[in-house]
C-alpha cells in the first residue's frame, strides 16, 4: 500500500503552488478579477506552457493523459489560490467532452489548440429549468439537410465570456428528459444567432448565457453520435465534479490555515482568541474536517478509473467534501468575525466559492439522494 | 392560559395592517422582498411617513413623542410590519440613542435631538466597535481629551453601519487611562461634518456598502455633547443592552422570509416538478419552520413575562441566538434552492429569477447575524455566566 | 395575553411535584421496580385520591374534564420524578379511547373505576408489523351471532401485566391498511383465549405483548361503531403522545438541572468542570434546548383542541421535543463521564426513557417526515 | 498512488478468512452479531484457539510468540476479523500490557507472565481510573507505600473493565506526593486475589456487567511487580497511549454492523414495506456509510504513513473521535429501526425481534465510546495543543 505522490505528480504540485505564492497573491488575483477581460492571459500562457492545459487531455492530441491523480496535483493549488482563469470550463469540462465524444479529426483539430491555450472552450448544458440535471434539455438541433439548426438558451455558463468555442447540448431526438437523443455540438461563439450575455459570478470568476436562435452548424459540427452525446457529456461533468472536489480541498485547506493563524495572533480580553477552548475545538473540527476530506479525495483518485465504482465513489466524495466545506468555510468567517465579512479579506472569497462549490454539479443535499437511492 | 389578543390589540392589529396597506410603496416592498437595502431617500421618505402616523418610534413614550404603546402592542406592530413586508428601517436613532437621552441626556440634549430623530433630520450611526475591540468592548481606545470647552478625539471606530448616511454618531470613547477599563469610557455625541472626521467603507461579503470606518484626527467636540457623567459611557451602554427588546429575535421578518422561500421553492422546478413538491426540500423547509415555531412562542413567553411586569433579563441572548440560527438556516435554504442561479453576482435583476439571483448575497450577510451585536460565543459566554451561574 | 397558570392549575402541579420530592425519590423508585408487581398499589390509590387520575377524564364520569394544559401540570412533575405507574396506558390512552369511543354505558361503567384507580385498563394497539401507524391492523374481530371472536397479537402494550381491560384495535371489515373498519373491543385480561407475555421496558415500566386466540366477547364490548373506531383511538393516540411530550419536558429539566448542578461541583485538573467554556456552553445548548422544548408544549396547549390545528401543532411539538430531548439525553451522559453511565445514578434512567420518548407514536424522524408531507 | 494490498498480503488475507470460516464457533458469531458479549469461558476457549494459531496477539514480535505482522498485515487481520463475525476479544494482557513489558518489564516479568497472556492463563485488567480522577488520570491518589519486600496499597479503582473475570491487574498507584502529580506514579502488578482487594460490580445502563469498582485495604504487593522504576508510571501509562493503534477507529467492526443495520431495515417494515426501501432510513444510512467511507480512508492513509516510516502521532485521537461517532450514528440507527421494538428491556432473544430487542443496549453502551479512553473533549484538547499548537 503506498498512498504517496509520484515524483512526477510532485514536480507538478510544487511547481503549481510555487505560481500561486509567486503570482497569484490575494491582491494580484484581485487586479485580474477587477479589470478586463476578468482573467490573465498572461497566466493562461504560463499555464499552457508549462504544461497544466494538457494533464487531463490525451496524449495523442498535445495532452499528458494523466489520471484523476495528476489532475488534483493541479486543481488543489489552484483552489487554494482561488484561480479564475477557466481551467476547469475549458480544459476539464469541454476538453473532456471533446476526448470523450469527438472523432479523432475532431479531436485532432480541438484538444491541442486547448492544451496550448490558443483555444478556450466552455461546455454549455444548463438550461433554465435544468439545474444539474443533464438530461433535462430542451434547447433543439433540427437537422436540416447538411447543417443543425440549434435553438434555446444555455444558462450559466462558466467562461462563457472568454470562449471562442461551445460545447453545446441540445435535442436531436426524444422527449425532454429522455437519455436518448441528446447530441454535443461544436459552435463559434461568433456564429450567427448566438449571443452570450457575460456577468460576474460570485466565486470571482465569469460566466454566461448563450442564446441560441437558428444557429446554423454544418453536421460535421456534432460530437459523435448527435443522438448519444450524454456519455461524453457524463464523463465531462464526472471528471469536472471530480476536480471541483480537488479545488474545493485547496480552498478548504487553506481557508482553514488561515483561520487557525488569525485566532492565534488575534487578541481579544488581553489574550488571543485562540485560547479559548470553544476556539480551538472548533479548529479541531475544522481540522478534522478538511483532513476527512483529503481521504476521501484520495479514495475518490483510487476508484475514479473502475467504471464500476466511479458513481458510487464521487457522489459520496461529494457529499462529504460538500458538507465539511459549508462547516469549514461558515466557520471561517465567524471565526474572523467581522473582518471576515469584508471585501478586503480573502476569507471572504473563499467563503463565496465554497458556497458554490457546495451546489455545483449537484448540490451536497442532492447527492446525498443521489447516494441514498443509487449506492446503498 | 391565554395567548388571545384582546379586542382592543386585534383592533389596533387591523389598524395597523390597514395603513401599511395603503401606505406602503410597492418598490419599497419589493425591495425588502429581495432582501436589499433601499436608498437613504427612500427610507428618510418612508420613516417620514411613519412618523406622520406617530408610529415612528415604537417604543417611545408619548411625551417625547412615540405612540406610548405596551410591549404586546409593539409586538403586534412588528408583526404587521413585516406582514406588509416593509422594512424595518434604521433604527439607531430610535432604538439605540433615544431611550439613552430619556434617561441619561440633559433637558437642552432630550429638547434638541429627540425631535430631530422623529423628523429623520438627524441620522445617527453607532460609534462603539474599534479595529481590535471587537467583542471585548471594553478594550477600546479612540481618546477624548480635555480642552477648553470641547474635547479633542483622536482614533477610529469600524463597522460602523451606515455611517456614509449618517449626519451625526453617538459613540463611546476613553477618557481615562485610570482604574477598570469600563470606568474610563464616556458617551459623546459627535456631527459627522465635524473637521478631522473622516468615513472609508468596507464592502460587505454581500457585495455591498453597509459599513464603514470612521478616523478621527483631532476632531474637536463640544462638551456639551457628552451625554450622562463623564465616565458613565459603560453604564449607558450596558443599559441599552439589557433594554428590553421585543423584536431581537426577527421572527415577524423570519416568517415573512420563510414564506419568500417557499414561493421561491414554489415557483422553480427540479426534474420537471416545482421544488416544493420534492421531499428533500420540504423536509428542510419543515425543520425551519418547526424551529421558527418554537422561536416565537419562546418569543411569546417573553413578553407574556414582560406583560406580566417581570423584568427582562438575559433572555435577549437566548432569543438573539435562536433567532439567528433561524435567519441563517433560510438564507441557506434560498441558496439550495437558487442552485445554478447562485452563480450570478450582483446581476441585478437581468440574469435569471431575481430571488434566486439575490439568494447568495442574502446567504452573506446573514453571516453577520451571529457575529455582530455580540457574537454567538459571546452571548453563550453570557447565558453561561447570568443564566446558569457557571464562571 | 397570559401564560401563567391557573391558581387551579398551580395547586395540582405544587402537590404532583411535592409527592415526587417526597414520595418518589430516585431510590423509592428503584425498590418500586425492582419488586412486584413492578409498580406501587399504594401510590396507584394515591394518586386517586388526589384526583390525579381523573384530569383529562369527563366530569360526568367522576372525572375533571380538564385541558391539555391542566394534564401538563401532572405529567410534567412525573416526567421529572420518572413515574412507572400507568397513568399514561390506563388514564390517558385507555380513558381516552373510552370517553371519545364509547356509550354513555360503556363510559359509565368503565371510567369511574378508571379515575378512582380500581381499574387498570391498557390499549393494545400495536402489532408486530405495524409499528406506529394504527391503521396496520391485522388482529380480526368476526362477528358470531352476538358475540365477536378475536385473533392475533397485540404486541408492545404498556401496562399489560397490571391491566385487568384491554382496549383492542381488530379489523371488522376492509384491508389491512384501511381506516374504516377498526373497531375497538373492551376486553378483560382473564378471557379465555388472552394470553399475556409480560416483560420490563427500557424505563424502567412494564409492558406485554398480548395474544389473543379464538378470544369471545359480547357484541357489546364494541366501543360505539365497530367498523369506526379509529377516529376514538386517534384522539387517545393525540391526548397520549402530548403527555408523552410533557413528561418529557419534566424529564428534560431534571437532566438537565442535575448536569448543571454536576458540573458545577465536579473537579478535573483541580477546577469544577463547569468552568471549562465547551462545557459551559453545552449547558447553554442544553438549556436553550429544555426552555425552547417549553414553549412549543406552551403552544401546543393553547392550539391542541383546536380540530383545525391539533395535528400540525402536535407533529411540530414531537419532532421539537424529539430533537433536543435527544440532544439534552446525550449530554447529560457525555458530561456526568463514567458515572453517567451506570445504573446506580438516575442520568442513566432519564437516558433510557427519553430514548423511548424519542421513538414514541412514530419517531421524531418519521413525525418530520409527516410535517413535511402534510402541513407546509 | 496505490492502496492495493500486494499478492502476498492477498494471500495473507484469503488464509485468515478461511481460518475464521473454519474455526469460528457459531453461537460465538451469533452473540456477537447481536452486540453481545460472550461469556468468560467462551472468550478464554476462543482465544486459545486462536492463539494455537499463533494470532492470539497480532501486534507481539515473533520473539515473544506474536506472529511479527506488518502493520498491514494487523489492518488486514482485524478486517477479516471483523467480517468473520468474531469478538475483538480481550485485550488489556494483549494490547495493553504486552508492549509495556517489553518495553520496561525485568527479564523476569517477561518470562512469566508474556506466556501466560498467550496461553489466557492469566486475564489482565487495567486500574487505572479513581473515582474522581476522570480525565484527570495524573491527579491518582491510591497509595503504595514501601514496607519491606513490599508496597502496602490503600486506596480504590473504578471502570475497571472485567476485573470480575480478572485474576491479575496492572494498575497505577501514587509512590510519592512530592514534585509535580505525573512524578509520583507508579506501574505496579497486582494478583486479584491478593487480601484486601475487593471487586464490586457496576452496572452499565445497558444492564450489564461489565465494569467494577476494585478496593485496597493494605493490599501486600512484592516488590518485583514493579515495573520499570518507581515513579516511572506516567511515561509508561503515555507510553500506550501513543503507541500505534491501527484499528483504534473501529473500521472493520462498523462496516459489519453497518451490514447489521441494513439487515435490520430490510427485515422490518413500515407500511407494509421493507424499512430499507424508505428513502428516510436509506438517507441516513447513507449519511452514516459515507462517514465511515471516510473514515476508512483516513485509517488508510494513516496505515500508509506508519508502513512508510513515518512514527504514529496524535492522529489516533482524531481517529477515535470519528469512529465512536460512526458507532453512536450506527447504534442511534439501530434504535429508530427498532421502533416499538425498542422497549422491551433484556427479553434476550424470546421477545420480538432479537436485533431489534438488543438495539436500546447496544445504543445505551456505545455512549461510553466518547468517554472511555479519553473523552471527546480531552481528545479535542490533546489535537488542538498537539497537532494545531494552540495553547
Amino acid at each position: 500500500m503506498d498512498l504517496t505522490l509520484s515524483d512526477e505528480q510532485k514536480l507538478i504540485r510544487q511547481a503549481v503552488e510555487r505560481f500561486i505564492r509567486n503570482d497569484y497573491s490575494f491582491d494580484a488575483r484581485k487586479k485580474i478579477i477587477g479589470a478586463e477581460p476578468g482573467y490573465s492571459t498572461a497566466h493562461w500562457q504560463t499555464f499552457a506552457e508549462l504544461g497544466w492545459l494538457g494533464v487531463p487531455l490525451p496524449e495523442a492530441h498535445g495532452g499528458f493523459g494523466g489520471a484523476l491523480a495528476d489532475l488534483l496535483q493541479v486543481v488543489e493549488p489552484f483552489g487554494a489560490g482561488m484561480v479564475v482563469e477557466p481551467y476547469l470550463p475549458s480544459v476539464i469540462l469541454a476538453g473532456t467532452a471533446i476526448a470523450e465524444g469527438g472523432s479523432e479529426a475532431q479531436q485532432a483539430e480541438l484538444l491541442p489548440a486547448i492544451a496550448d491555450g490558443t483555444l478556450i472552450a466552455a461546455l454549455a448544458h444548463g438550461e433554465r429549468q435544468s439545474r444539474f440535471n443533464p438530461h433535462d434539455v430542451q434547447t433543439s438541433a433540427r437537422r436540416e439537410g447538411d447543417a443543425y439548426l440549434l435553438d434555446g438558451q444555455k444558462t450559466v455558463v462558466p467562461g462563457a465570456p472568454w470562449a471562442q468555442k461551445f460545447i453545446v447540448s441540445a435535442r436531436t431526438a426524444g422527449e425532454r428528459f429522455d437519455a436518448e437523443g441528446i447530441g454535443l455540438f461544436v459552435v463559434d461563439a461568433d456564429a450567427a444567432g448566438l449571443q452570450v450575455d457575460s456577468y460576474r459570478t460570485a466565486d470571482g470568476a465569469r460566466a454566461g448565457n448563450v442564446t441560441l436562435q437558428q444557429v446554423r452548424v454544418p453536421a460535421s459540427a456534432a460530437l459523435g453520435d448527435p443522438a448519444a452525446g450524454l456519455t461524453a457529456l457524463t464523463a465531462a461533468l464526472d471528471l469536472g465534479l471530480a476536480a471541483a472536489c480537488g479545488e474545493a480541498l485547496g480552498a478548504m485547506q487553506a481557508v482553514y490555515q488561515r483561520t487557525l493563524d488569525y485566532v492565534k495572533t488575534r487578541k481579544q480580553f488581553d489574550v488571543p482568541i485562540g485560547s479559548f477552548q470553544v476556539i480551538q475545538h472548533r479548529l479541531v473540527d475544522m481540522f478534522t474536517a478538511v483532513e476527512s476530506s483529503r481521504s476521501m479525495l484520495t479514495m475518490l483518485a483510487v476508484r475514479f478509473a473502475d467504471p464500476q465504482e466511479r458513481a458510487r465513489a464521487l457522489t459520496a466524495t461529494k457529499v462529504h467534501l460538500g458538507q465539511n466545506a459549508r462547516y469549514v468555510a461558515q466557520q471561517a468567517v465567524q471565526l474572523h468575525g467581522g473582518i471576515g465579512m469584508t471585501e478586503e479579506l480573502d476569507i471572504g472569497h473563499y467563503f463565496r466559492r465554497l458556497t458554490l462549490f457546495c451546489l455545483a454539479f449537484g448540490s451536497t443535499d442532492e447527492q446525498l439522494e443521489t447516494y441514498a437511492a443509487e449506492h446503498i | 392560559m391565554n395567548v388571545d389578543f384582546s379586542p382592543a390589540e386585534l383592533e389596533f392589529q387591523q389598524q395597523v395592517r390597514q395603513w401599511f396597506a395603503d401606505n406602503l410603496p410597492a418598490d419599497l416592498k419589493r425591495k425588502n422582498e429581495l432582501g436589499k437595502m433601499p436608498s437613504r431617500d427612500e427610507l428618510v421618505a418612508w420613516q417620514r411617513k411613519l412618523n406622520e402616523q406617530g408610529w415612528l418610534a415604537p417604543g417611545w413614550p408619548e411625551e417625547h413623542g412615540g405612540p406610548g404603546w405596551t410591549a404586546t402592542q409593539r409586538y403586534i406592530f412588528d408583526l404587521e410590519r413585516a406582514r406588509a413586508g416593509a422594512p424595518i428601517g434604521l433604527s439607531m436613532g430610535i432604538v439605540m440613542l433615544g431611550p439613552v437621552l430619556m434617561a441619561f441626556g440633559t433637558p437642552e440634549q432630550k429638547q434638541t435631538y429627540l425631535p430631530r430623530i422623529l423628523s429623520c433630520d438627524d441620522w445617527w450611526c453607532q460609534g462603539y466597535s474599534e479595529p481590535g475591540s471587537g467583542s471585548d468592548l471594553a478594550s477600546l481606545k479612540t481618546s477624548a481629551v480635555p480642552d477648553g470647552d470641547s474635547y479633542v478625539v483622536n482614533g477610529s471606530k469600524i463597522w460602523t453601519t451606515y455611517a456614509h448616511y449618517a449626519n451625526r454618531m453617538f459613540c463611546l470613547v476613553r477618557t481615562s487611562n485610570e482604574g477598570k477599563k469600563q470606568a474610563g469610557i464616556s458617551f459623546l455625541l459627535i456631527d459627522m461634518d465635524t473637521p478631522g472626521l473622516e468615513v472609508r467603507p468596507i464592502i460587505s461579503i454581500d457585495g455591498e456598502h453597509h459599513l464603514n470606518e470612521v478616523f478621527f484626527t483631532d476632531v474637536r467636540v463640544p462638551k456639551a455633547n457628552l451625554v450622562g457623567q463623564e465616565g458613565q459611557g459603560w453604564t449607558i451602554a450596558k443599559y441599552l443592552l439589557t433594554h428590553e427588546r421585543t423584536t431581537i429575535a426577527g421572527v415577524a421578518d423570519s416568517k415573512v422570509n420563510l414564506g419568500i422561500l417557499k414561493a421561491m421553492a414554489a415557483e422553480n422546478q427540479s426534474n420537471g416538478k416545482p421544488m416544493l413538491e420534492d421531499p428533500r426540500i420540504r423536509r428542510r423547509i419543515a425543520q425551519v419552520e418547526i424551529d421558527l415555531l418554537a422561536l416565537e412562542w419562546t418569543n411569546l413567553r417573553t413578553l407574556a413575562a414582560t406583560a406580566a411586569g417581570k423584568a427582562p433579563g438575559p433572555e435577549s441572548s437566548n432569543l438573539k441566538l435562536a433567532g439567528t440560527a433561524v435567519q441563517q438556516a433560510i438564507t441557506e435554504l434560498m441558496v439550495e434552492i437558487a442552485g445554478p442561479w447562485a452563480w450570478p453576482w450582483q446581476t441585478g435583476d437581468y440574469v435569471g429569477p431575481p430571488e434566486l439571483a439575490h439568494a447568495v448575497e442574502r446567504y452573506n450577510f446573514a453571516r453577520a447575524a451571529t457575529i455582530y451585536g455580540g457574537s454567538d460565543e459571546v452571548q453563550k459566554n453570557v447565558l453561561a455566566k447570568m443564566m446558569l451561574g457557571l464562571k
